[in-house]
């Protein structure tokens, strides 16, 4: 047993259980915080494919951001949103059966495809080559899309702004 | 030793199939938003195993992962201040009591 | 022969003049317009006869057919063509002057029997429009022209008929006239539809090779196209439509309902007699006996009738009878073999045309005079009316069959006809003719005789028992009384006329014998209907009169309801085809038609209404359809691959 | 330039003035204009035409011309026209002309109401200038739309049910019709939508012309009034304004037959043969159904809107009788029944513009009232009838000819029952006129009221002209249709 499998194993098992409370969990709050776990999971996961950028900003904008963006909504919200009443038994059951037949399906593919795992190389990726590849303009390279992003960013931070203003 | 993708796919696949379903049963404004959050995250996962396993030499799956983690900040802050707002004006995040756009 | 043209032009512009600008004319300029055109007509007519007639005859010793104009006013198909034109034949010349002359005379009477009423200028645009269709249907050179006419006649008896359009019995009247003479064209048109077919034309005279085939389909035509004439010349069943119409102006009762129009059923078998006698010589016999039935019905009826000109209506049904009867019963179309009643019912039809308007315009001064038709509020007229009274006298006499009037001649020859055809359809026409007698003269005693209802009333008046002065009965002015006397003079002279020399069977000329056995029994037979009514109806509540009333209750009153003919046809109408199956009809098409559309529409809401709730406007709802979906087209897939 | 696109580029100049019209008198000034301009050019049309022909021009259509729309489906903008489209165009353009008068005085909208009458009236000649089976389908849907706003908007009664009724009715029929058209353009296998090329090719298989004949010719019937999809029309009429009712039943419900006689049976033309029994005995139900319906109505534009049944049963009837008689006698009926109707829904309207009701059994001695309207009614009720003299005895005097002279005994016995109807028209007509107008007056409100004015004496007058010269001289129209007709049937009964 490999110590890469056996992190990967308990990261899997924490993820997978965290998840499936903060989807069924009636606490509000609770559920945000199993959510972040899960984020915190993933940040994992990136640093074992040596993604070490990736792993920092999944926890710097997922865990760090995003979440204490929940947090503040439900501390604004209060009392309102410990309303986590569930649905319907049969929308329950509706949900369950096709969220189980999706799993299944893609499983069966997944398990079924044949990825070739040979690439791979544990050597992550250069900070300098992702600097350029965001900022490049050759082919390969994501300079459009990366102010694209930031003009997404900016708009939604206007946005979220405009929205959330008393009137 | 390498960990097979199929692990990390699968696991994707759970994770993405949990927001789901957490996604048609919940009734919360909030909590459907916390599904949205575990199903991008599963998508994210699956871009950055699909860039390391399959392209190792490109980094496609890996700014990608980038721009959707960027995406899912902007989402949800526009989602907050949306609930924020309509927490205003019915006092509620209920998605039953959320009609008005129906009709 | 040219000028035959403006016979029927004359009338048309005078229709077109008043009917256009007659509003904006004083009454006497419209009368006097209508009057000098159709005056203007009868001369050219009188004219066109003295100069056909004088034209002699051709080397097969008839009278030339002419026809000054022929032209195709709507073709159809190949072969086939509606025309327009003017034929002269002997019956149809014979036609302009009986049509000419009555219509002149009835224009001058209504100078003074219409006057100062409203819409006096309507009336003249009407009457006129009436002697253009009827000049028109004589002079058709074909069946379809015809036809043509004959609607034209039946729509301007419709106007004339309501033309007192307040009143609502005239318009009852004049609805019914055209829908029961409609319904009998329908008959006539099919008639006129297998005709054309199977002769390829619809002139008078089908080509040899086409009669010889058509086998039993003309005699089928034919006996359509009578019942046609059957609606226009009140045939029973079909006569209903003619009592009523004398709601109308009682001149145009004398000329349409007595003189004119409703001998155009007589004309139109006359017209194609040569194909009936030819080919159908059976269907001419069917025609007889409906014709001698209808005569002893309609004479039956005017004996119980109350209103003057309800009788006169009757005795018209039944004296059209006697022309019908007198075609139906010739058996060849030599005159002196069988062909006899052919000349016989043209020679009726034109004396009656005289003596018949003659009656109803005396009828109408009458009716000027007390302000009723009602018989009770006539009686002892003849000292106040003298010139009324003798005309009338004379014109009943004439229709009695008494010699030397003209009713004498005619009748004579129809019944020496129905006597060589059967003895017994002899003496049928021969009992039918002493009833007529009869009630002729039942008619004139209760007005010119007994007591005179002014006379009552106004001793009432003096005694104070009634409010209101009665009009003092008069006689009618000149304008009145001239086409009174004229027509008169016609009645006294038209049984001299050599009738034969100018119309007979087989256009040779024909010389009219008195059958002096026949003459005899017929005019003892009139003579003794006289003396009944004399008897009954000379005074007032004579004991004979009293006996008979008590005896002959039932068949009175049956008879005075015209044997409730007229309800049948109602119940018919009214019960069957109105409220059977109009009705029904359209409530089948409201609901079952419309309703089934409506079903669909329903249907598609319904089926709408099911698949709403789908559409629920939940996100979470929607997303687990969306993905469903999915996952089957990925099962689909996976299975097919 | 062709002088057949005039009929479209007028309208369409028209539509431009209207839109731009600043106030009521330049609204009417361009009406008046634009649908004078329309009947002179008809009329020219006519003239010219019948002197091509009778100079032994024999080509089938005249004025064609024809350019690509659209390659790939072989879609053109053809026009040409046959006598019978040139008598069509002569009728809408005399019906659109009178129906302007008929509206001089409608409010509101008065504007935007004329713009969608100019646009259903661009429809229906571009529909019968057209030769390309894309084009008038085309066509054909720009007239049918604007008839639902102009009824839903500017009618009275139940207007939005009827409005929709119609609508959807007619949609439907055109729905069909969609699909007969697709099944004859790739039945023929054509690289040409032009109708007469494809009449030409005449190669359709019978299997397909089976099925797509019963969908075209329902298709065009649903317009033409056929029973049982009839019931739009008493609904459409009664609801519609007067000369949205006068365009409609007067012209649109001839586009239904002109459809079924040039599309329908033109290129189907051995399932025509074959399957015209089945339509036959429809028809003669709406003949005789349509003027039976009628005797009990009690509303004026319900009993005409029926009345209209009956004739245009009558005018599909003479069709597929396929005898050159009868099929003349259909167009006569056509360009009679279009008249005859416009003029009665005109003095329904002109009618129901003063009383305010158009139930007969609240209306008493109107002849007295409002004479000149009264007269025209009863004119427009002899014409209806069949007087001799008037448009409507020779169209049905030729259909019933014609049809006679189909020799067997079904053909024989139909043409019977469908001569039944001159006398239920008689009853249904006499009933109403001695209703109405006859009598006294018995409603004080009714004897206030005055009698047409200028412009509706106009339009009357205009029709009862129309009406009258086509039943009094009638020769003209067998010069104008008969070489038309002669190769349409020719075609259909090889």
């Amino acid at each position: 047993m490999d110590i890469n499998m056996i992190i990967f194993a308990g990261l899997a098992i924490v993820m997978i259980v965290s998840a499936l409370f903060a989807v069924t969990s009636s606490k509000i709050m609770r559920a945000t915080t199993l959510l972040l776990f899960v984020l915190f999971g993933t940040a994992g996961l990136y640093f074992m494919l040596h993604y070490n950028f990736l792993g920092a900003v999944q926890i710097t904008v997922y865990a760090g951001g995003i979440v204490v963006l929940f947090i503040f909504a439900i501390l604004l919200i209060g009392k309102g949103s410990v309303d986590v009443t569930q649905t319907s038994i049969r929308r329950y059951l509706a949900g369950m059966a096709t969220a189980l037949t999706g799993m299944a399906l893609t499983i069966y593919l997944i398990l079924n495809t044949g990825f070739a795992s040979d690439k791979f190389t544990a050597s992550g990726v250069e900070m300098k080559e992702l600097g350029m590849a965001l900022m490049g303009t050759d082919k390969f390279n994501y300079i459009l899309p990366f102010e694209a992003m930031s003009i997404l960013l900016l708009a939604c931070t206007v946005g979220a702004i405009m929205i959330a203003r008393k009137k | 030793m390498i960990i097979p993708a199929e692990y990390l796919l699968i696991l994707s696949a759970v994770l993405f199939f949990i927001g789901v379903f957490g996604f048609f049963t919940r009734r919360n404004l909030v909590s459907l938003l916390i599904s949205t959050e575990l199903m991008l995250n599963a998508v994210d996962i699956n871009f950055a195993v699909f860039n390391a396993y399959c392209q190792p030499q490109h980094l496609e799956g890996y700014i990608f992962s980038l721009f959707g983690i960027g995406v899912a900040a902007a989402e949800t802050a526009v989602a907050i201040a949306i609930i924020i707002n309509v927490y205003r004006n019915i006092h509620s995040i209920h998605i039953k009591k959320l009609k008005n756009l129906k009709h | 022969m040219e000028h035959t043209i403006l016979i029927l032009a004359l009338p048309l512009l005078s229709f077109l003049l008043l009917g256009l600008l007659g509003n904006r004319m004083p009454h006497r300029l419209a009368g006097a317009l209508g009057t000098l055109s159709l005056a203007a007509a009868t001369a050219l007519s009188y004219w066109t006869a003295a100069e056909y007639f004088l034209a002699g005859r051709t080397a097969d010793g008839t009278f030339a057919e002419l026809m000054p104009y022929n032209m195709t006013w709507l073709p159809l198909g190949d072969t086939l063509s509606i025309d327009m034109g003017i034929l002269l034949s002997p019956i149809s010349v014979m036609m302009l002057i009986v049509i000419t002359t009555v219509s002149l005379m009835v224009h001058i009477y209504s100078l003074g029997y219409m006057k100062g009423e409203r819409g006096f200028q309507r009336y003249y645009a009407f009457l006129s429009l009436f002697t253009f269709s009827m000049l028109g249907l004589v002079v058709a050179t074909n069946i379809f022209q015809m036809y043509v006419f004959w609607e034209l006649v039946g729509v301007s008896s419709y106007l004339l008929i309501g033309f007192y359009y307040t009143k609502p019995e005239a318009i009852a009247a004049s609805k019914k006239a055209f829908i029961v003479t409609r319904f009998a064209d329908l008959f006539f048109l099919i008639g006129i539809l297998i005709y054309g077919y199977y002769m390829g034309t619809y002139s008078f005279t089908p080509p040899m090779t086409e009669l010889m085939t058509a086998g039993a389909v003309l005699p089928a035509a034919l006996l359509l196209m009578f019942i046609g004439g059957a609606g226009k010349s009140a045939m029973f069943p079909l006569h209903i439509w003619l009592p009523d119409a004398m709601e109308g102006p009682t001149p145009v009762s004398a000329l349409i309902h007595a003189a004119t129009m409703v001998v155009a059923g007589v004309y139109l078998v006359a017209r194609m007699f040569p194909l009936f006698i030819g080919y159908a010589p059976e269907v001419l016999h069917i025609i007889a006996y409906a014709g001698a039935f209808t005569a002893l019905y309609a004479a039956i009826v005017a004996c119980a009738q109350t209103d003057i000109k309800r009788v006169l209506a009757f005795s018209t049904i039944s004296q059209i009878a006697f022309m019908m009867v007198s075609l139906g019963v010739c058996t060849g179309s030599d005159p002196h073999e069988g062909g006899l009643g052919y000349m016989a019912s043209m020679f009726h039809l034109f004396t009656h045309a005289m003596f018949k308007g003659l009656l109803f315009l005396g009828a109408g001064a009458i009716i000027h005079a007390v302000h009723s038709n009602e018989k009770s509020h006539m009686g002892g007229l003849r000292k106040y009316m003298p010139v009324t009274h003798i005309t009338f006298l004379i014109a009943c006499l004439a229709i009695a069959g008494i010699p030397p009037f003209s009713g004498f001649f005619s009748k004579d020859e129809i019944l020496v006809a129905c006597y060589s055809f059967s003895p017994l359809m002899g003496m049928f026409m021969s009992f039918v003719a002493a009833l007529t007698a009869f009630y002729m003269f039942r008619l004139y005693y209760l007005i010119f005789w007994g007591k005179s209802h002014y006379e009552e009333q106004l001793a009432l008046y003096r005694s104070g028992e009634c409010s209101h002065e009665p009009h003092k009965p008069h006689e009618a002015p000149w304008s009145m009384t001239l086409p009174l006397i004229i027509l008169a003079a016609v009645t006294c002279a038209a049984g001299f006329i050599p009738f034969g020399e100018f119309v007979s069977s087989n256009g040779e000329a024909y010389t009219i014998h008195i059958d002096t056995t026949v003459a005899t029994t017929s005019v003892l037979l009139a003579l003794a209907g006289i003396v009944l009514a004399t008897i009954m109806y000379i005074r007032d509540g004579s004991r004979v009169t009293r006996i008979v009333n008590w005896a002959l209750h039932g068949p009175i009153v049956a008879a005075y309801h015209r044997f409730y003919m007229d309800e049948v046809w109602l119940f018919v109408t009214k019960k069957i085809i109105f409220n059977c199956i109009s009705r029904p009809i359209a409530w089948f098409d409201r609901k079952v038609v419309d309703g089934s559309l409506d079903l669909l529409a329903k249907a598609v809401q319904s089926a709408g209404t099911l698949v709403r709730p789908w559409q629920s406007g939940n996100i979470q709802t929607y997303c687990i359809w969306f993905l469903s979906g999915i996952l089957i087209i990925i099962l689909v897939l996976l299975y097919m691959a | 330039m062709n002088i057949l696109l005039l009929f479209v580029i007028i309208p369409a100049v028209m539509l431009l003035a209207l839109w731009g019209s600043r106030n009521l008198r330049q609204t009417r000034a361009v009406m008046v204009a634009g649908s004078t301009l329309l009947l002179a050019l008809s009329v020219y049309l006519t003239v010219d035409f019948i002197s091509m022909r009778s100079a032994g021009e024999s080509a089938p259509m005249l004025y064609t011309a024809s350019w690509s729309w659209y390659e790939p489906l072989n879609i053109c903008l053809s026009i040409g026209v046959d006598g019978i489209s040139v008598a069509m165009l002569l009728l809408s353009s005399i019906i659109v002309f009178t129906g302007t008068f008929a509206s001089w005085r409608l409010k509101p909208m008065t504007k935007e109401f004329f713009l969608w009458y100019t646009l259903l009236s661009a429809g229906v000649y571009g529909f019968f200038i057209s030769t390309d089976l894309f084009t008038m389908f085309m066509f054909y849907e720009t007239a049918l739309i604007p008839m639902y706003l102009l009824i839903g908007v500017w009618g009275s009664g139940r207007k939005e049910y009827s409005a929709m009724k119609l609508t959807l009715m007619l949609m439907g029929g055109s729905a069909f019709l969609l699909m007969g058209i697709l099944g004859i353009y790739f039945g023929s296998g054509a690289t040409t939508m032009d109708i007469n090329e494809i009449a030409a090719l005449n190669n359709i298989p019978a299997e397909m012309q089976y099925i797509f004949f019963p969908l075209t010719f329902i298709g065009f019937g649903v317009l033409g009034a056929l029973f049982p999809f009839h019931t739009w029309s008493p609904d459409g009429h009664a609801c519609a304004p007067t000369s949205v009712s006068m365009l409609h039943a007067g012209v649109l419900m001839k586009l239904g037959g002109y459809g079924c006689f040039r599309i329908a049976m033109y290129l189907l033309p051995q399932a025509a043969n074959d399957l015209a029994w089945i339509f036959i005995i429809l028809t003669t139900i709406s003949v005789v159904y349509g003027a039976l319906s009628a005797i009990s109505q009690t509303d004026l534009k319900y009993i005409n809107a029926y009345s209209s049944v009956s004739h245009c049963g009558l005018v599909l009837f003479a069709i597929l009788m396929m005898t050159r008689t009868a099929c003349t006698g259909a167009i006569l009926q056509m360009l009679s029944h279009g008249l005859m109707t416009a003029l009665f829904f005109a003095l329904i309207g002109m009618i129901y513009g003063r009383t305010h009701t158009r139930d007969i059994r609240q209306m008493r001695g109107l002849m007295k009232i409002m004479p000149f309207l009264a007269v025209g009614y009863v004119i427009a009720g002899l014409a209806n009838l069949g007087l001799p003299g008037f448009s409507g005895f020779i169209a049905e005097m030729t259909v019933f000819v014609g049809a006679f002279s189909v020799n067997d005994t079904f053909h024989r016995v139909v043409t019977v029952i469908a001569c039944t109807s001159i006398v239920i028209t008689a009853v249904y007509i006499l009933r109403v006129v001695g209703r109405i107008l006859y009598g006294e007056p018995e409603n004080e409100e009714h004897k206030k009221l005055t009698d047409a004015t200028w412009d509706e004496r106009f339009t009357v007058i205009c029709l009862v002209i129309c009406v009258a010269a086509l039943g009094i001289a009638p020769m003209w129209v067998s010069d104008l249709i008969g070489t038309g007709v002669g190769d349409v049937l020719s075609n259909i009964i090889e």
